[in-house]
């Protein structure tokens, strides 16, 4: 349950990227889209949605969630596991599909001007709100304007704080104007549409356009969602209502799914995974979480290279990935989601994967510390899988010579004194993608103020700059992997890997969905 | 005749063999172990109970054993730490209140009686926020809020002492009021003192547990058993060795405090 | 007709009551005496099926109208024991207080009697409660039915459970201590009424008393208990006149009698030094009750006391417990009172004796180690007294020996001694700084008659070699007249009279100093 | 009736006291409530804007004096976390109204447990002189109050739920809905409360009736004839039954504190629950009103204890 309440605090502003937590908290998604025509099927174990099966209307779903929800307000909702309920009530102009491309939603087609400025959206004929309003270009207009901050000077997304007006063409027309040209902008107009006035309204339940509407919410019990039978998507939802009912903890977890309260939980750790496997069904997909050992560049011992670079030799990505995640993640050497391939370098042999004791050693004898170094990690406690992570990782380091201690810190502690006052040395924890490529490069600019870790590297800086003028998909692509280059050689983080998600799903049940963002898409789902 | 009747006192007996015992692992988990209570194997995890591994191996593959020796330990003094700093306490403001009574007598016994109240977990709870994670803190927060129970014991006894003969004796003899209390009341309390301090130890251990459970107690590289078994639970049925190795010992450890408090008891009524 | 044959009973093994044969016919009190542990109690409750489980009967039987109750070797017939229990025989006990329950209204109690062994309803079972309660004396019985034990007075609470004991006209009464946890004055009321009763139901009694002037005056017949034997038994004037067994002598020799002479300790009796002069002395007692912010209430406890205590002499302080002897004696030593008035002392550290030897002695401690520490206090105060450790030690075990001990005490704690040995203890330590006054509260009330006449001929004793000043409260007038050179009679915090003991006791002034000594005779 | 005003006094004084405390350690407490609340992502303008909303800009006293004026005029202020619907925050008392009776129940359900299987057993173990019976019940009891807990929480869970299908996991039935589903579903977290507390009270009892058994009254009692049972159900239990009426009421506290754990064990939505979250995510207007809602009950209770007690015991009505 403690992953649960401080979990809830894991934050993102719909748009952005988010620190958060590990793959067995499942946390994390944001709400766009992934630009790369690449699916993360691939990796699934086995999903029932390539098979035709029979499937059945109606019928009621428990799905296991593991936070409470922080906002029913779409704008304001930070927290991944809130966003991934809302992704069922709310939706955008546009939307992620299951392959991580942009479909149109409340909008049937947009264009954007040659200079990136002006985004013009035709809205979709007779799309409903739960409400049985039809949605209107002045809905569109008021929905923009709260996130940019239009209406009332108070951003509510800070990505689309870049937009400066926007105008009702016609009924069916909406122009937006923004201050200055984003390729990945279009991404943050999957902001939720929300009746115009519902922002002010003191008891305006949440109202969308999604497949499923608002029944009703009770703190620490959950969410309870209804179908919405004027869906504009044809055929979709199958179930009639879906329940998602906080679980105090993955051990209560197991227990409900044996139990059958619950028939959909995702955040299952490796060995319940192993008890469920014969009585559910077990999927997984690689998370967008990054989980990498973070190093103060600015510390005095960590500012010299080779002592980051004998850090990334001494540890053991391989042992690791088995001991925390029964050898289910994806190891990785930078920033960059696998799951991107277009825009992800393979870099892992460049420390390689398991541990390389002897250049560790030689390095650090290098910088000046032949008896080796003494580490501190911080690492937010409340993050089972980060913390039995630094466990195994203080162990490898040993036989490097390098003293490792665990200093395990508050989740609030963790965000006012390791992110936002930068004092510690190393931390280890995760950083989750949005699915655009661009933000976890961005964040590494020695100028950011997410730049955490102080990395500094002028060359990084500049080349980042050229990747984000880069107009050109593949030219882009080429610049982020030199990015990742870059980061790789300076060993400015020590990278470890991508934490899986893993689903289960009771046997009955049909139709679950990936999402390369993770969210729960309750509307594919039906019973066999 | 006083020996033979320590004999035949069954619980003192049992219970000094139960926490010897773990006594004996624990400080013994100080400088030895069978294993590196720390070293981690992947060709052993989840290894169960064997002549190789007493109590089997946990997720990452250590020895349990050696893992509920060094929690031995930790517990153990965790358990003593808030013991002794709440019973020094205790002592101090039970003596001084029942002894003197008047205003800071009441003022003393207001906050007590809030604090006893108050539910201890829930107490150790807001401490704990407030000093932060860490082996420390969980003393200090356990040991502040077990003070009210030491102090209500301590001052019972003070009162019901105060007024006794040879103390009225010892006023009239002309001995200072600190040696009243310190070397005329104090050792004839230790009796009754001795009870309450076992049962503190125990609802030390528990309370810890607890905490452990909530998430705020015990942080690595610390280990205690409480933190083991709650670090356990969530492989029960994957490797129910793992969580019963150190829920029993736990079990072992308190039972064994709660005869030798009972032996203490049935030593002190005889 | 009761007979007791040959009777043994043993706890773990020991036999406290060894082939005891008492025979007792109807209409007689046969009173059992003995000091403590003699086995008199055991005796009596064996007769009662009283005894505790792990007591066993080792030999003899008891035999009620030709009925075995008991019998050596058999198990206890514990119904047809029921039948006879309050029905035809039954018990008063020494403490009417803790042997009444607290929680059930005493007329409750009482009638349960009834409901066990009669087919009475319910009206009729209070009518005859209420007519019992009448019989033994309490006024306004309704209102006493009503009552918990805690409402009524020590005296009233006898009562009750006298009327219980009787209600059922049983063949037999035993009444184990029934008047010591009581005043004199009640002690009086009580004894007549079970005489009366006696005479009345005509029924049998067994009276156990330590008191042997108490005996005296009730029992026909009386059996001295020693070690769990009897000693000796006969007519009650036979006994105490012309006792047989030297045991019994002793006994009889023991007991504090204003019929025997008095020896005064005082050596010179001219010479009057005073060593406290209390002028115009009050003493006050502030209580605020429960409530923290109620205004303080002020008892005048002691009233305007006036008295001299002189040098080597004793001075008995008697009256009925509440009546502000504790108290007077308490701001005489200067023990947190609120006084008027004035006492001046000539003596520095006057000591006190209480009357509990067992509270009195710090139970942790070794005897050398509580009588060296008025040393060590004194010590502390007044540097210039500082002794060291080897004069302390030997000046402790110099005192073991002038209280009568033998050296080997000196490192034992007070749980290894008796209560005689640690009232020397107590006296020992109250001496050894050799202050010139001594306030003995009740001093041998808790002793056994032997060890009393024991510890008052030390107290003598130590009076005349360390010309010592003895304030002496009692509430045992025969005490007092042993003891003391000059009686001081208080009541309601009052000094009545104040005189020479012959002189008072000759001619008491004031009515109630009469009633007092009439009533302890 | 000075009784009850002395009482009336302790109790608010009590209360501000711990009201106080309560604010002076949320001041202490490590962690800024709006970036937790925002995450470190939110535009730098929201944040303001939140710290705005909570009034958060103002010193310290003037927050705990608008707080509390608030809260003597019967507003509680609203949750920090919580929503209520899309734009509202979740009213505290709205809030705490709704989960409490969800821990009422259950240390109701624990108490009547505790009470109606401590008490047989205190007095059945009292009357057994069979040894074995003896020992055997003084092991189980003392094991029974070693276990930690959540552990013995965990191990109903496994043995009812999984083991035998007495009871869903997790399956918590809203007393909306269906109230003695609701109850059925407490009753194994009632079960984990009160397996210790009776092993305890149990103990206790039989301690207290076996010091009873040797006292004056009692010989009284067979003296005139009472059958054991008679002395036992007659004279002895009620005098046995006044410490442990107040050791019932010291127990009330624990059965709270162990409902914060066993709540968190069964996913039970109860204060206990909501007040572990509260102070974990700096929800300071939940936390307060919670902390002094348990202060309160607990203040009750042993004033109700405190009552029974006269009742039972007439030495005391009488002061």
């Amino acid at each position: 349950m403690k992953k649960k309440l401080f979990s809830l605090l894991l934050t993102a502003l719909l748009s952005m990227a988010v620190l958060s937590g590990c793959g067995s908290d499942g946390t994390g998604e944001s709400s766009e889209s992934n630009p790369s025509k690449e699916s993360v099927e691939s990796t699934q174990a086995s999903t029932g949605t390539e098979v035709v099966e029979k499937t059945m209307y109606g019928g009621k779903v428990v799905v296991g969630i593991q936070q409470d929800i922080d906002s029913l307000d779409p704008h304001k909702a930070t927290a991944a596991g809130t966003k991934e309920i809302l992704f069922n009530i709310f939706e955008g102009l546009v939307k992620t599909d299951k392959n991580g491309d942009l479909m149109n939603a409340i909008a049937s087609d947009y264009s954007v001007s040659e200079d990136g400025l002006v985004y013009t959206f035709t809205l979709r004929e007779g799309v409903k709100f739960h409400n049985g309003n039809v949605v209107t270009a002045e809905d569109v207009k008021y929905s923009l304007d709260r996130v940019s901050g239009l209406l009332d000077g108070t951003p509510l997304i800070s990505a689309l704080s870049v937009i400066t007006n926007v105008e009702i063409i016609d009924t069916k027309t909406v122009q937006v104007t923004v201050g200055s040209a984003n390729t990945e902008l279009i991404y943050s107009f999957a902001a939720a549409i929300i009746p115009a006035g519902s922002g002010e309204d003191e008891n305006a339940s949440p109202i969308g356009t999604g497949p499923f509407s608002y029944v009703s919410y009770t703190p620490q019990v959950g969410i309870v969602v209804k179908k919405n039978a004027e869906y504009w998507q044809e055929g979709l939802p199958y179930l009639d209502e879906v329940n998602f009912k906080i679980v105090n903890s993955a051990e209560t977890a197991l227990m409900e799914l044996q139990g059958e309260t619950i028939q959909i939980y995702a955040y299952l750790t490796d060995s319940q995974a192993e008890v469920l496997k014969d009585k559910f069904q077990i999927l997984a997909a690689p998370s967008a979480n990054v989980q990498a050992l973070f190093l103060n560049n600015a510390d005095p011992l960590l500012s010299d290279v080779r002592v980051r670079q004998a850090i990334c030799y001494a540890m053991d990505k391989d042992t690791a990935n088995l001991f925390v995640s029964g050898g289910n993640s994806v190891l990785i050497s930078s920033a960059m989601l696998p799951a991107l391939t277009s825009y992800y370098a393979d870099l892992n042999d460049a420390y390689g994967t398991g541990a390389e004791v002897e250049k560790a050693k030689a390095l650090l004898k290098e910088a000046g510390y032949p008896n080796g170094i003494d580490l501190e990690i911080t690492v937010p406690s409340n993050y089972e899988f980060h913390m039995q992570t630094a466990d195994v990782l203080v162990e490898q380091f040993k036989a490097a010579g390098i003293n490792a201690k665990i200093n395990p810190v508050e989740w609030n502690t963790w965000l006012t004194d390791v992110y936002n006052g930068r004092k510690y040395q190393t931390t280890l924890c995760a950083i989750t993608s949005d699915g655009t490529p661009g933000y976890l490069m961005n964040r590494f600019q020695s100028d950011s103020k997410k730049n955490f870790v102080n990395f500094a590297s002028a060359k990084y800086d500049e080349v980042y700059k050229k990747a984000a003028a880069a107009m050109d998909p593949t030219e882009k692509a080429n610049y982020y992997k030199e990015l990742q280059k870059i980061m790789s050689d300076e060993a400015g983080t020590a990278f470890i890997m991508v934490p899986p998600i893993t689903v289960a799903v009771s046997p009955k049940l049909g139709g679950y969905t990936f999402y390369p963002i993770y969210v729960q898409d309750m509307s594919t789902i039906y019973y066999k | 005749m006083k020996k033979s009747s320590i004999w035949k006192n069954k619980y003192l007996l049992i219970g000094l063999f139960m926490t010897g015992l773990c006594l004996l692992l624990g400080i013994l988990g100080l400088f030895w172990t069978p294993y590196e209570p720390t070293k981690i194997s992947a060709a052993e995890r989840f290894v169960g109970p064997s002549l190789k591994h007493l109590f089997g191996t946990d997720n990452f593959g250590r020895d349990i054993f050696s893992r509920v020796m060094k929690g031995l330990s930790a517990t153990i003094v965790i358990g003593t730490s808030v013991v002794l700093f709440s019973a020094t306490m205790g002592i101090l403001l039970g003596a001084l209140t029942g002894y003197f009574g008047g205003i800071v007598d009441e003022i003393v016994m207001r906050i007590t009686d809030a604090l006893n109240g108050f539910p201890s977990i829930l107490l150790a709870l807001v401490l704990i926020s407030i000093f932060g994670n860490g082996k420390q803190n969980v003393i200090l927060a356990l040991g502040l809020v077990f003070i009210p129970s030491y102090v209500r014991i301590v001052r019972s006894e003070f009162i019901r002492l105060r007024d006794a003969d040879f103390i009225k004796r010892a006023r009239l003899m002309g001995v200072s009021k600190v040696r009243i209390l310190f070397v005329h009341i104090l050792p004839n309390i230790f009796s009754v003192f001795w009870v309450s301090v076992m049962i503190g130890f125990n609802n030390a251990i528990l309370a810890e547990s607890g905490m452990s459970y909530l998430g705020i107690g015990v942080q690595p590289p610390d280990a205690s058993l409480g933190k083991m078994l709650s670090d356990a639970q969530g492989y029960l049925q994957r490797a129910p060795w793992f969580a019963l190795s150190s829920g029993l010992t736990i079990v072992w450890l308190v039972l064994g405090f709660a005869l030798l408090s009972e032996g203490v008891q049935r030593m002190n009524n005889n | 007709m009761i007979k007791i044959e040959n009777l043994s009973v043993a706890f773990d093994g020991t036999e406290v009551v060894k082939n005891v044969n008492l025979e007792i016919t109807d209409g007689e009190i046969l009173g059992i005496v003995g000091e403590s542990g003699s086995g008199k109690s055991v005796t009596a409750l064996t007769l009662m099926g009283l005894v505790s489980e792990t007591a066993e009967v080792t030999s003899g039987r008891i035999v009620v109208d030709d009925c075995v109750l008991r019998e050596a070797g058999k198990p206890v017939d514990k119904k047809l024991y029921r039948t006879m229990q309050g029905d035809n025989m039954s018990m008063i006990f020494q403490e009417p207080m803790t042997s009444l329950n607290p929680t059930q209204k005493v007329g409750k109690q009482v009638g349960e009697m009834l409901k066990l062994h009669t087919v009475l309803t319910k009206e009729e079972i209070k009518a005859k409660v209420l007519e019992t309660f009448e019989a033994v004396g309490l006024r306004n019985p309704e209102l006493v039915y009503n009552c918990y034990p805690h409402q009524l007075s020590g005296g009233m609470r006898q009562r009750v459970m006298i009327a219980m004991a009787v209600i059922l006209h049983p063949d037999l009464v035993v009444a184990d201590e029934p008047t010591t946890a009581l005043d004199v004055s009640i002690q009086n009321q009580i004894v007549a009424l079970l005489k009366d009763i006696n005479t009345k139901e005509n029924n049998s009694m067994i009276f156990i008393t330590h008191d042997l002037n108490l005996a005296r005056r009730i029992c026909d017949r009386v059996a001295v208990m020693k070690d769990g034997r009897i000693v000796e038994l006969g007519a009650t004037e036979d006994i105490f006149l012309r006792p047989q067994e030297s045991y019994t002598k002793n006994l009889m020799e023991a007991v504090p009698s204003r019929l025997k002479r008095r020896v005064s300790a005082m050596k010179n009796a001219d010479n009057k030094e005073p060593i406290v002069q209390v002028k115009d002395l009050s003493v006050f007692y502030e209580d605020r009750g429960s409530n923290p912010f109620a205004k303080k209430v002020r008892k005048c406890i002691v009233k305007n006391a006036t008295f001299d205590i002189y040098k080597g002499e004793s001075l008995g302080l008697v009256g009925e417990s509440g009546c502000g002897k504790t108290t007077l004696s308490k701001a005489i030593l200067g023990m947190n009172m609120i006084t008027t008035g004035e006492v001046i002392q000539t003596t520095v550290r006057p000591q006190m004796i209480f009357q509990d030897p067992y509270s009195s002695l710090n139970p942790s401690k070794t005897i050398g180690w509580l009588l060296q520490e008025p040393l060590r206090a004194r010590g502390i105060l007044d540097p210039s007294q500082k002794m060291t450790k080897a004069d302390m030690e030997a000046a402790a075990y110099e005192m073991l020996k002038r209280v009568g001990l033998e050296e080997k005490y000196f490192t034992r704690k007070p749980s290894q001694l008796s209560g005689g040995q640690r009232q020397r203890i107590s006296i020992g330590q109250a001496l050894i700084t050799r202050p010139g006054l001594i306030v003995a509260d009740e001093p041998v009330s808790a002793l056994d008659v032997t060890v009393q006449a024991q510890i008052m001929e030390l107290m003598q004793n130590l009076q005349q070699e360390m010309e010592l000043s003895y304030l002496f409260i009692s509430h045992d007038i025969n005490v007092v007249y042993k003891m003391c050179d000059r009686i001081m009679v208080m009541k309601e915090g009052q000094i009545l009279e104040i005189g020479e003991t012959e002189e008072i006791f000759a001619h008491p002034q004031n009515e109630y100093t009469q009633t007092l000594f009439r009533d302890s005779l | 009736m000075k009784y009850f005003v002395k009482k009336i006094i302790t109790l608010i004084m009590t209360l501000f006291l711990v009201s106080v405390a309560a604010f002076l350690a949320f001041q202490v407490i490590p962690g800024d409530v709006v970036t937790s609340i925002l995450g470190t992502e939110a535009p730098p303008e929201r944040e303001e804007q939140l710290r705005e909303e909570l009034g958060l800009n103002k010193p310290p006293v003037v927050r705990y004096m608008r707080w509390a004026s608030g809260v003597i005029k019967g507003d509680f202020g609203r949750s920090y976390r919580y929503s209520k619907n899309m734009n509202e925050m979740m009213p505290v008392k709205e809030l705490i109204g709704d989960k409490l009776p969800v821990t009422l129940w259950l240390a109701a359900l624990s108490l009547i447990l505790i009470v109606l299987v401590s008490i047989p057993l205190g007095v059945l173990w009292a009357r057994s002189t069979n040894r074995f019976v003896d020992a055997a019940l003084n092991c189980i009891t003392q094991v029974s109050m070693a276990v930690p807990s959540f552990f013995l929480g965990v191990l109903v869970t496994y043995l009812f739920g999984i083991v035998f299908h007495l009871f869903a996991p997790g399956g918590y039935i809203s007393y909306h809905d269906n109230f003695k589903g609701f109850l059925g579903y407490l009753l194994f977290p009632a079960l984990s409360i009160a397996i210790p507390k009776i092993a305890m009270t149990a103990r206790f009892l039989r301690n207290s009736m076996l010091t009873e058994m040797k006292s004056d009254y009692v010989r009284t009692a067979y003296s005139k004839g009472c059958s054991k049972r008679r002395v036992m159900y007659g004279h002895v239990l009620r005098n046995a039954m006044m410490p442990v009426v107040t050791f019932l009421g010291m127990i009330i506290a624990e059965i709270v504190a162990g409902s914060i754990v066993v709540e968190q064990v069964f996913g039970l939505p109860g204060i206990g629950r909501l007040l572990i979250s509260s102070i974990n995510t700096r929800d300071f207007p939940v936390t307060e009103i919670l902390i002094l809602y348990i202060t309160f009950v607990v203040i009750f209770v042993y004033f109700l204890v405190d009552i029974l007690y006269r009742v039972i015991d007439p030495r005391i009505s009488e002061k």
